[in-house]
């Protein structure tokens, strides 16, 4: 990881020193080593904080939408999954292409902190990874941990590659791996409509509307959110009752159905550790299912499934029934 | 059982609407047992419409009608005329209280000459 | 207060029906003029198109005390906006089930195409949403407590 | 403060009979922001409209409600009301207890009840509908007819007579249509072919009228007073500007054997033909399944002999585009097809026909010269019957439920023309009700039966089966109670007609809607039934519903009057209740261009200031108030709510869903 870093580093000097772009968007050192923050760095010596490491699992694309209205070109590290949101961004015409220069970055998955923790590991130093094997040292001294057990939920079902790119960092290449991202959705669906009413309303009822899954959120990056307009007849800032609960997850989903690239974010950032991903796979898994394999974010224009439409798509009893376990 | 519920009873056994037939007279212009009926099948269907069911239960049609279901096959208003007359038949033989044909008295007095269609017309007739 | 306690007055759900001008609201008037009964607990909203009904609405109605939604819309291919009906079909297909997902009773939702000269079958599936809501009885999932006990 | 006024109809007993008016009247009185409530017998009359006009000058209303009829009958009536007191007229809602409350429900106290729900209702919409002013769209002077039988000639006669350019699309190679397959017409009897080709060739040589025969339409864009719509000229493989008619090339094409579809198929036409002889464009058509050219590249004779270089084999479909202001759909009718009847012995019979091959074979340019031979074996029918009813008025699935009209006066015709042109033919008749209402039909009936002597029988064929040469028509006689056998050498079986199949994809292009039997629905069925619920399209003909020429020809007449009165406009007011995007909030994401069925929405890069001097560019969606149609896809599909449906608004909705959901 740290042969990627070094090369990062290098670039982004020679991308600064160059002018040929105005800022480079990256990571930068946080107090610890599991805590990097996205960071704009615009000249050669902010660069000393840089850093990328196994902790760096933000998707820094929300971050563009900004950027690439100012001055001059940005450069940015971009994950595979990072891309898919990147094109949607694009598609959207929330960020000018051209204002953009894309560094797609090697990302063999990347670790939940929360994870190592509860396996009994505190104060970590350093993380040292060979294939499954990972070294983490800590005051109290080494231990190994088994890489699957401890990373990111979004990167347990990572299948993605880079979709867009000006240029690459990838050192190691990826063992390919073939996983079935929608198994929970599936756990789910085989419950009883009580039992799913039970799990959702347990989830549900610890939202404390923080609204951190949508500022985390690229799909979810309205100039003015529908919450907060009191005209749309639905704003408000708490739930103050267990409808509203619902209500503000179901309209989320429902407003990035079919634009979600299912990059995992939202339930990275979630305070309460909700499963909100569990929302938008039921849409995207749903999506497939009634009308044709689909990935957001794969091109960077055309229409999205739920502004397109075939002339005999599946009625909505049947599609529900059809469904219903 | 009143006469109400009588015809109740017989509107419900055809299983057809009668109010459903438009006289036209179709069925009873494909009948093949038309003209030894005293009652034929278009005016079974008014008659029942009416209630008048006295004549139904007395006439003699009910016995001739084949249940060929040609009629039921041709009418425009899906109106089922020969379901009709089973229904009044049904309703003779039920109060006649026996039952008039048993499954196992037919072996002896079936031959080859016999129609299949009279065989299974006779057991629909004869066994309530 | 009504007092939940005693014998329960007999339960009549409250349906909301959003019916597109053009086919399914001139169904409705075909079905008031061949004087087509269903029960009074049905109330229709009149909406442009069925496009028009966005999911937010769908849902303030379960709040409001709704205990089911009806949308009612052209046939597909007779949409009086061309495409209308088919984003609709769309849209409320993945809602529906998203709703059933959340342990929402997949009953309580439905779409219906009835076009201006179906009154027989608007009066029809009326009555049948009725019956089916009837026997799935209050909506306890997607309400807001505060509004039933409330006003 | 809202001033609202709310108006009670009692519908004469409509409403009042199941809905206590007063008592709803009362009850919305303390509704907040209510400050008049009255109720009244007829709020659509005049003095009911005075109601209205004198309660907005004396309390000086900020917006009415009227709980009455549906609004699809009266809005704009009571808008027009409130305009002329100098309210405006998007201020008016209507709270429809009629056909949704007082006549499904019985009991007083439940229709009440729901009848205060509804006006609450649109009171609740009232306080948030805001002053709107109907935009304005051009006309395009120039009216489109899909189909070119009578009904199509009609119209664009009295269009063009009228001054305005008219195109008529016929899918066929001649127009004409049905009627000019007929003998005689009743009840009249006059010949079809002496009323019809003049009126054929009035529109060929009306200066105002563009025929596009061989043509059918392929796309429709736009809305009233501006259609856009795309021809697709069918390849004929032969030079319209060229042809002279001179039919040389029929009588030398060797391929002789094609089935001539305007005598029903009873006798055979070469590949290149002109359909008849009064054809308009009297120019011949090549049909491509059937020219050894166009299938094996070898022949080409007619080439050769065409005397002025017509024939062109490599001719394509071509498309053109035109904008109209009116379109009136004339597309005709069909007999339906008699595989669901087989107990009539029509597809084993040659001597079991349908009613309209016996219109040619009665016809002096029909396969018989219009002698009326048996296509069997060229005899004369000594006895013939008819059989009324072939797949009419049928609930069974077989057939149509609908009674088809216009059958028992053709019958009649027919059964006359024989027994006068064949005094020695006996004629039977098979019915089940005449139906001849009107002026003169019944008269004309009656000639049939008292001065020719056709012998009608109340009763019904069950089956026509052959004996030894002879059509056995056994049916029952209802009068006499017997079951009759009658041996016919011809039997005519008045077969039910059905729309012309090719409706549907123009019901689909014009967005007008059709029922189940392929009828295209009129606006409303008493009122107004020469117009399509979409505006800007007008019915004319069988393709509304089943009728006889007299009738189509009015049907047509008004539809040109419509569509007169449409094109005499140069502005037309346009809906105001339209898409708006509300540009602070808009993300400039296109999603709502995705959706929108007019491409309404374009986008533009427009300057926003930030505060503190700081100032942005954003890329921001705007909306063509004419283009738009207001169906609301859009604002569905916009996430953060920037798009919003004037008239019909998110925050409109919500109140109505919370004011409909209060118990």
């Amino acid at each position: 990881m740290k042969d990627v870093e070094l090369k990062m580093l290098e670039r982004a000097k020679a991308l600064l020193e160059s002018g040929e772009v105005a800022r480079v968007i990256g990571w930068k050192k946080g107090e610890f080593i599991y805590d990097p923050a996205p960071a704009s760095f615009e000249t050669v010596d902010e660069l000393k904080d840089f850093v990328y490491n196994w902790f760096c699992g933000a998707n820094l694309s929300k971050y563009l939408i900004q950027a690439s209205k100012k001055e001059g070109k940005t450069a940015v590290f971009l994950k595979p999954c990072d891309t898919y949101s990147f094109n949607q961004l694009v598609k959207e015409h929330r960020v000018k292409r051209e204002n953009i220069h894309v560094i797609a970055v090697e990302c063999l998955g990347k670790f939940d902190v929360a994870k190592i923790k509860a396996q009994g590991v505190s104060s970590i130093v350093d993380v040292e990874v060979q294939n499954k094997e990972v070294k983490v040292k800590s005051f109290g001294g080494e231990t190994v941990l088994n890489k699957p057990e401890i990373l990111l939920t979004k990167c347990e079902t990572c299948q993605k590659t880079h979709q867009v790119k000006d240029e690459e960092i990838i050192l190691h290449d990826r063992p390919e791996r073939d996983v079935n991202r929608f198994a929970e959705v599936e756990k789910l669906e085989a419950m009883t409509p009580d039992e799913r009413f039970a799990f959702w309303r347990e989830q549900l009822q610890k939202c404390i509307r923080c609204n951190a899954c949508r500022n985390v959120c690229p799909a979810c990056s309205c100039v003015k959110c529908v919450f907060d307009n009191p005209a749309s007849g639905i704003a408000a800032k708490a739930n103050d009752d267990k409808f509203e609960e619902q209500l503000f997850h179901i309209i989320r989903a429902f407003h990035v159905a079919g634009r979600c690239t299912d990059c995992g974010e939202c339930s990275r950032v979630c305070p309460q550790n909700i499963p909100l991903h569990l929302l938008n796979r039921k849409f995207i898994k749903d999506i497939d299912g009634l009308y044709g394999e689909y990935q957001a974010g794969e091109t960077d224009e055309g229409k999205t499934p739920l502004t397109s439409y075939t002339e005999n798509d599946i009625e909505p009893t049947d599609a529900v029934n059809g469904e219903a376990k | 059982m009143t006469k109400e519920e009588r015809i109740d009873n017989i509107k419900r056994i055809s299983g057809t609407d009668v109010r459903k037939c438009m006289k036209c007279g179709k069925c009873s212009g494909r009948c093949p047992a038309f003209k030894e009926m005293d009652i034929k099948p278009h005016q079974f269907v008014t008659m029942l419409a009416k209630g008048k069911i006295d004549e139904l239960l007395e006439s003699k049609a009910i016995w001739n009608c084949f249940s060929c279901m040609a009629c039921v096959e041709r009418c425009p208003r899906g109106v089922a005329p020969a379901a009709v007359i089973e229904a009044v038949r049904d309703t003779v033989v039920r109060m006649q209280g026996k039952n008039g044909l048993k499954a196992e008295e037919i072996p002896p007095i079936v031959d080859e000459l016999i129609p299949q269609q009279l065989l299974v017309s006779a057991y629909r007739k004869y066994n309530k | 207060m009504q007092d939940v306690t005693t014998e329960k007055k007999e339960f009549t759900p409250n349906i909301v029906a959003f019916c597109c001008n053009w086919c399914s609201y001139a169904g409705a008037d075909l079905a008031g003029s061949s004087r087509l009964s269903y029960p009074a607990n049905v109330k229709i909203i009149r909406v442009p198109c069925s496009c028009r009904v966005n999911p937010t609405f769908v849902l303030k109605a379960f709040q409001q005390g709704a205990d089911g939604v009806i949308l009612c819309g052209c046939h597909p291919g007779d949409c009086h906006y061309v495409t209308g009906n088919y984003y609709t079909r769309r849209r409320m297909a993945l809602l529906f089930n998203f709703l059933n997902y959340m342990g929402i009773e997949k009953e309580r939702t439905r779409v219906e195409w009835v076009s201006a000269a179906e009154g027989q079958k608007f009066s029809a599936v009326m009555n049948d949403f009725v019956k089916t809501v009837t026997e799935l009885g209050e909506n306890k999932r997607l309400t807001d407590l505060r509004v039933k006990e409330g006003e | 403060m809202q001033r609202i006024g709310v108006f009670i109809c009692w519908c004469g007993s409509n409403i009042a009979a199941t809905v206590d008016v007063k008592k709803v009247a009362e009850t919305i009185k303390n509704e907040p922001g209510v400050v008049y409530s009255e109720n009244y017998q007829y709020m659509c009359s005049e003095n009911g409209q005075q109601l209205i006009k004198q309660a907005i000058k004396e309390h000086n209303l900020t917006g009415i409600v009227v709980g009455a009829c549906s609004p699809r009958m009266h809005e704009a009536t009571f808008r027009k009301a409130a305009e002329e007191a100098g309210l405006n007229p998007y201020m008016v809602e209507i709270a429809n207890i009629r056909e949704h409350c007082s006549w499904i429900h019985k009991d007083m106290d439940e229709a009440t009840e729901k009848a205060v729900i509804l006006v609450r209702t649109a009171i609740a919409k009232v306080k948030l509908n805001a002053p709107l002013q109907a935009g304005e769209s051009p006309v395009i002077k120039r009216a489109l007819v899909i189909g070119g039988g009578i009904a199509g000639i009609q119209a664009a006669l009295d269009i063009a007579d009228a001054g305005f350019e008219v195109d008529i699309v016929e899918k066929n190679a001649t127009i004409g249509g049905r009627m000019a397959q007929l003998d005689k017409t009743f009840p009249t009897l006059d010949c079809s072919a002496c009323i019809l080709t003049p009126k054929m060739v009035d529109c060929a040589q009306h200066e105002k009228i563009d025929i596009l025969s061989y043509s059918e339409v392929e796309e429709v864009k736009g809305f009233v007073g501006n259609f856009n719509v795309k021809i697709r000229r069918k390849a004929r493989y032969v030079d319209e500007t060229k042809c002279t008619g001179c039919k040389i090339c029929m009588e030398k094409c060797p391929s002789k054997k094609g089935l001539n579809t305007f005598n029903m198929g009873l006798n055979p036409r070469p590949a290149i033909h002109i359909p008849f002889a009064q054809a308009i464009p009297n120019v011949a058509v090549i049909d491509p399944e059937q020219c050894i050219k166009l299938k094996t590249g070898k022949c080409g004779i007619c080439q050769k002999f065409c005397g002025v270089g017509a024939i062109d084999y490599e001719q394509k479909d071509t498309f053109i585009d035109r904008e109209y202001g009116a379109i009136v759909v004339a597309t005709g009718f069909k007999p339906i097809a008699l595989d669901n009847f087989n107990e009539y012995g029509y597809s084993d019979n040659k001597d079991v026909i349908t009613s309209l091959e016996l219109e040619r074979l009665m016809n002096a340019a029909g396969p018989t010269d219009g002698v009326l031979l048996r296509p069997s074996d060229g005899k004369h029918p000594k006895v013939i019957t008819f059989i009324q009813c072939v797949g009419s008025r049928d609930t069974s699935g077989c057939g149509k439920p609908y009674c088809s009209k216009i059958c028992c006066m053709y019958t009649a015709k027919h059964a006359m023309l024989i027994r006068e042109k064949y005094p020695d033919t006996e004629v039977h008749v098979f019915y089940i009700d005449v139906r001849t209402p009107g002026k003169n039909y019944d008269e004309f009936y009656r000639r049939a039966v008292e001065q020719y002597g056709v012998d009608y029988i109340k009763g019904m064929v069950g089956k026509v089966y052959n004996e030894n040469g002879k059509l056995m028509v056994q049916g029952s006689n209802l009068i006499d109670n017997e079951q009759i056998t009658i041996e016919s050498d011809l039997v005519v079986l008045a077969t039910a007609i059905e729309p012309e199949p090719s409706v549907r994809k123009v019901a689909t292009l014009l967005t007008a809607s059709i029922d189940t039997n392929n009828f295209l629905t009129e606006s409303h069925a008493k009122l107004r039934p020469v117009e399509s619920p979409t505006a800007g399209v007008y019915l004319a003909g069988v393709c509304q519903g089943p009728k006889d020429i007299p009738e189509t020809v009015s049907q047509a007449s008004a539809c040109a009057a419509k569509v007169i009165g449409l094109l005499a406009k140069d502005k037309l007011k346009t809906n105001p209740c339209v898409a708006m995007a509300d540009e602070n909030m808009c993300n400039g994401c296109s999603q709502c261009a995705n959706v929108c069925a007019y491409g309404a929405i374009t986008y533009v890069e427009k300057e926003f200031r930030l505060g503190g001097g700081k100032t942005e560019v954003r890329r921001v969606a705007s909306v063509n108030p004419a283009v738009c149609q207001g169906c609301g896809a859009c604002t569905v599909t916009c996430p953060s709510g920037a798009m919003d449906l004037k008239g019909f608004s998110s925050k409109q909705i919500m109140s109505e869903v919370e004011a409909i959901c209060k118990m």
